[in-house]
């Protein structure tokens, strides 16, 4: 047993960290907050060989593991770098399990995917679903026509805007689901967006499908990408977690109230304290997901769904404590702990949120 | 236990009623009017108020006011609330500058001050907190210097300054002495926010809106006379205006418009929430706290209205209704999405301003101890600053060994 | 506006202090747990004329309101003096608002009734329910049976055993609720208990209705006696705050540890202030649950199931800091804290649970 | 990344299953004996474990061990929880009491003390808090007095022992100088549990049952040679047997019992509660607390066989564990209602003893400073006792006033 990361994880870490302290600012994000674009770096995904992590090297993938890929998300959600690798990487499992005419396009990078996010059925609720324009009621996966043309709409897509190709699922007339890729430029195919500046480094679209044309991709498992995708937001919210961690004990360190620094405080200490304990859970769980990915496919559905949950909480929790380390300070405009805070709030709601990610845990353990 | 008006106390809401009913027609149409012009409405439409004996209620009859006790005052708030009229501009000052210079004031400044207070025709801002003495208020660096002919000079830096972009004067904590121990060496100044050498900046919030303000001090000159309470008793003096502060919080935690019924429309608007077992617990939660908070500030205000003063454990209101509206705007946003957090969302600003509310006015933990030591009697924090003089106490901080 | 305590009230509280310190004892209640016969103090119930709080003059009680009957509640509450007014008050109401036969027995308390206790249908269950044995289902309420018998079954009802009669809820051939009296002796009634020896000072009873003879009580309302009996337990459930926070605070000042009383740490102190919070609430939603007995009706039901909610989360938390302030010593059997754990975790789970008022509150403004 | 054994580990774990293989059918059947007949049949199959190697797995294999790493310990339990046959009897002597003594112990002390105890025929107990130092651990005061002959007398209390009633020896930690302040004037001794002068009482625990016992020592004789460690150094030595027990914690967390399988399994049987949006959020939560648990015991044990120490934050797996499980009883009375209360229920233990695991082996919020100065770097609490022998501690405690 041995769960230390290898030397070319670590390698690969660093590299991250270098490729992506270059373009990290958020100086930037604030002014794309206000109106400014928000800033792009699918050139640096590409010229690093991100794009195609997941892709095998038979499709012109680099082929490392999930939790390679998890461990890049940790490095970008560390430091809030906007990337559109939350959409392209699950849409390219898909891609590479069908082998999908083109993939070492998306696995260079030359071409960009979207993951068309669909929920799969679960132990009470039986059907396909997507994310709804608004309101707690899920809406129905799109339709996959007779005539092999898709129909529906999913809101909240992450990374859809100016994507090449959308992967997703359609629910043919015998109800059964499909996994289907659809160019984007195609006729029927409209996506709003970008949409929501609430986190400015987050992409997001509505998606218009009107019997857009569309591939039935074979031997894809939409389900396994679902849980790749609630992997990956794991990974990212667990880096930001780290740096609120980090730069709410350097402050806690160095202010001083009535004579002490605040980090003496049992009150603070114990808050800070509790994010570390569930960072340190959200890091266990997402071990968990990414050994049974390959390892304990049975298991994987359960394994990212705790993952997405605790690494969520997680965040949840440090970005509201970063914010009460700094005190009135940190809920500031200038201050960088308010841009924390949109992520925690905004991750929170995608992919079907937290609440569902949670209902999932219960639900894989109630079936089994 | 009776929560309903007393004749007297009906006859005064009838005769407040019936004023609100004959000018209600002259109040400013607020969300009508561009940015610019609502300062200058308000002002006027406070002045209407005053004169209708609807603002400073419970100030005394000689300074203006109504001379009448804290239930009258609920029931004009109640009253301007039910008559769907903006209410009156400078809550500080009538709530909590206006009655500690009644308190502490000398003649000639309760002359020259309060009635112009009153009227709305000069706004006043409370200049306590600086970004090194926030919950920890006896820290306060500003300095005023005392000249030879008896004047001040006053450099240092103030902040989440509500109000001071157009304010006409301040309320200011001043260290006068950094040789004695930090309670000790404060004193409490009037300031013309218009004097040579200060300088306002809006301080935007998570949310993107300037809800305070920066305030630079750069040897700004003030009058011998500005003085309020006596050189060196600027720390007794402030404690009165927490006091009156404390009071306001106590009465009008609903004021926010955070209340059970508004919460739960949202929720009641999604068929499939509605009926969400998970959604509903959280929902009944957040609206129990809430219903609590109002039978709470009816409790403060029978308390009043026996002449008993609320202690600080009234702050816990202020506790219970931040965390009940940060709950409530979880759950809104989980139940309506993404879209709950976009910039026209009824929500997304109560989401991303409450944070920062709880650090407000005195961070929660700071508001713990007291009430675990003045209302518990639980032991105190062991205290490193005790008599040290101000001037030494960075430098034993920094060691961080006992004093 | 006045929400002092009356003279009267003040007066009512002192005596009820005095008698019930008289018989107070938690070594008695410790004995009990471990088969010693429960604390029977209705002979103190009703030579005080506790019985008959509810019941007008008229019916040979004392007419007082609601909330001087919590006012009791809340020194017995604070005692963990046993007694049987949860099952005995509600059902007086019902008697007394039909003028019952033999009302005044009741109020004078030569004879003990007790409350068959029924939830009344809300925005979303339309039926009328009662405890279930065990699970989560609640179930259907007993039935009046064309010859005016009722049956049915109906678990863990306080204060049944040894009672003189069952006052409750049986719905009609067309699904109508009426309120329904039974005599204890009656045919076809039996009743086990006392059940579950887990709060050795409340009296719990599993009761069985098989064609048991009914008299219909016309003119009583049901659903506001089950609204009754909420706030009433959430008096009871109060006053355990109230002394499980004294006690907590005085130990808190005497225990020393690292050189400090214990209570000078923030995290001891914080949590001391947060049993004071969750009880001010309480009592404030006790407040409006007392003055919208009589003067809100129509907002009865949602001011009692507030304050059962208040009072219950409340007395969770405080008996369980309770614990934790006493550290180890606070866990052990010879130690008074237990006691207050053992009456929080039942209370939490009668009348329908504290999940049931929480949902009911939301119920209540959801429809409104 | 790698869960799994290596080669070698998959052979070892083949060899420890054979052996169990074929001496299962010698185990005791735990819940077919008589109380009185429980102790005497582990402890014997306890001989048998140590006898086949699976005793003692980490412990030098001069001392009857079998001078393996922790995964090995691991496998060995896993492989015996496997087989559905009991454990070791005394956890704490082989886990951590025996390491001491093998780390600070004289010669003759480990020649006389460790065979037995590997083998069960002596069992240990800790004596280390009293009814005033739990958390603060260091403030012991059971008093141990030298005498001329070089031999000692011991008087005092210590409460919250395990396996007191039927321990051979117990490791004591008592202050031997009260002129010095408190961490310098501690000494761990060897105590035979059959001397004269010692009584031990069952502490019952609020679920009814007596988990631990307390110890009074009336003026108990103790040879010169029972000092562990050194004269004055006790809490060098405590501190190494609290560094065992984390560890043990950290491998450990569930083995308590309380994981997600058992839990969900409760809440699935209620077909209306399993389909509660309400009851499975709670679960989800509860599941994901129990999975990172367990995942976390993994990463112990991998930085374990890379020669790592846990730090502190190990401690933090405890915290989880106890809030899951904790959090799991509610959720299960809740479902289940009143009946998971009953004496016969499968629930009543853990939910009424788990709130006094809370404040077991050293409270939880001494557990967080710990973290947040060891691990975090934050600063830390001001001390009143540094320095101050501890004869004039207590009143200085008294006056409340800083050292």
């Amino acid at each position: 047993m041995n769960l230390e990361l290898t030397d070319e994880q670590q390698a690969l870490r660093e590299a991250a960290t270098g490729a992506l302290s270059r373009v990290a600012d958020y100086e930037v994000l604030r002014d794309a907050l206000e109106g400014a674009a928000r800033p792009e770096n699918w050139g640096l995904v590409a010229e690093q060989g991100w794009a195609g992590l997941l892709v095998s090297e038979a499709n012109g993938g680099a082929e490392l593991s999930l939790f390679d890929a998890m461990l890049l998300l940790i490095e970008a959600g560390k430091l809030l770098v906007s990337h559109e690798l939350l959409g392209h990487l699950p849409a390219t499992t898909l891609l590479d399990a069908a082998s999908y005419p083109g993939t070492a396009d998306y696995a260079e990078g030359t071409k960009r995917a979207a993951f068309l996010a669909a929920r799969p059925p679960g132990d009470v609720e039986t059907a396909w679903t997507v994310e709804a324009r608004s309101g707690s009621a899920r809406a129905a996966a799109p339709t996959l026509n007779a005539d092999g043309t898709v129909s529906g709409e999913v809101a909240w897509v992450v990374d859809a805007p100016g994507a090449d190709l959308l992967v997703g699922v359609a629910v043919d007339g015998s109800g059964t689901a499909k996994t289907v890729a659809i160019e984007t430029g195609a006729s029927g195919v409209s996506i709003e967006g970008p949409v929501l500046r609430y986190d400015s480094s987050r992409l997001l679209g509505n998606v218009s499908l009107s019997n857009a044309p569309a591939t039935v991709l074979e031997g894809a498992d939409p389900a396994r990408a679902w849980y790749v995708a609630q992997a990956l937001l794991a990974a990212e919210s667990y880096g930001a977690v780290e740096t609120a961690l980090t730069v709410s004990v350097e402050y806690a360190k160095e202010r001083y109230t009535f004579g002490r620094p605040i980090g003496s405080y049992q009150a603070m200490k114990h808050g800070l304290v509790e994010i570390l304990r569930q960072r340190e859970n959200a890091y266990a769980v997402m071990l968990y997901a990414g050994w049974s990915y390959e390892d304990k496919p049975e298991e994987f559905a359960l394994a990212a769904s705790a993952a997405r949950t605790a690494a969520g909480h997680a965040l949840d929790y440090a970005a509201r404590q970063q914010i009460a380390t700094h005190g009135g300070i940190g809920a500031t405009w200038e201050h960088d702990a308010p841009l924390f805070f949109r992520r925690s709030q905004l991750s929170r709601r995608l992919l079907g949120g937290i609440g569902d990610s949670t209902d999932r845990v219960a639900g894989e353990l109630l079936a089994a | 236990m009776d929560l309903n008006d007393t004749p007297e106390q009906a006859q005064y809401r009838a005769q407040v009623r019936a004023w609100l009913e004959e000018h209600k027609s002259e109040a400013p149409d607020v969300e009508a009017l561009s940015e610019d012009d609502v300062v200058p409405a308000r002002r006027a439409w406070q002045g209407k108020l005053a004169e209708g004996g609807l603002a400073g209620v419970t100030w005394p009859q000689e300074f203006g006011g109504q001379g009448k006790g804290p239930i009258e005052q609920v029931i004009v708030n109640q009253e301007i609330a039910a008559a769907g009229v903006p209410g009156i501009l400078d809550v500080i000052g009538l709530g909590m500058l206006g009655p500690c210079l009644i308190a502490h004031g000398t003649d000639e400044q309760k002359s020259r001050y309060l009635g112009p207070m009153l009227h709305g025709d000069e706004v006043w801002c409370q200049l306590f907190s600086e970004p090194a003495a926030g919950s920890d208020l006896a820290a306060v660096q500003a300095k005023a210097t005392q000249q030879d002919d008896g004047t001040w000079r006053l450099t240092g830096q103030k902040v989440w300054t509500t109000n001071a972009q157009f304010a006409s004067y301040g309320l200011l904590l001043a260290r006068t002495d950094a040789d004695v121990p930090k309670h000790k060496g404060l004193t409490m100044f009037v300031v013309p926010m218009d004097a040579d050498g200060i300088t306002i900046r809006g301080l935007r919030q998570i949310s993107g809106e300037a809800e305070f303000n920066e305030v630079f001090f750069d040897d700004v000159a003030l009058d011998a006379d500005a003085v309020v309470g006596g050189v060196g008793n600027g720390w007794g003096t402030a404690l009165t205006v927490l006091m009156f502060e404390r009071l306001t919080i106590g009465l009008g935690a609903e004021g926010f418009g955070y209340n059970a019924a508004r919460f739960t429309k949202a929720v009641a608007q999604d068929e499939h929430a509605r009926r969400d077992p998970e959604v509903r617990q959280r929902l009944g939660e957040i609206n129990t706290e809430l219903l609590a908070i109002r039978f709470q500030s009816y409790r403060v205000l029978s308390a009043l209205s026996q002449g008993a003063i609320p202690g600080p454990e009234a702050g816990l209101a202020k506790v219970t209704t931040v965390k009940a509206a940060i709950d409530a705007g979880e759950l809104i946003a989980d139940v309506i999405g993404p879209d709950a957090l976009d910039e026209d969302s009824e929500w997304a600003y109560m989401i991303s301003f409450l944070p920062g509310l709880k650090s407000a006015g005195g961070t929660e933990e700071i508001l713990r101890n007291t009430i675990g030591e003045r209302v518990l009697g639980l032991p105190p924090e062991p205290r490193l600053d005790k008599g040290v003089p101000f001037s030494e106490l960075r430098s034993i901080e920094k060691q961080g060994a006992p004093a």
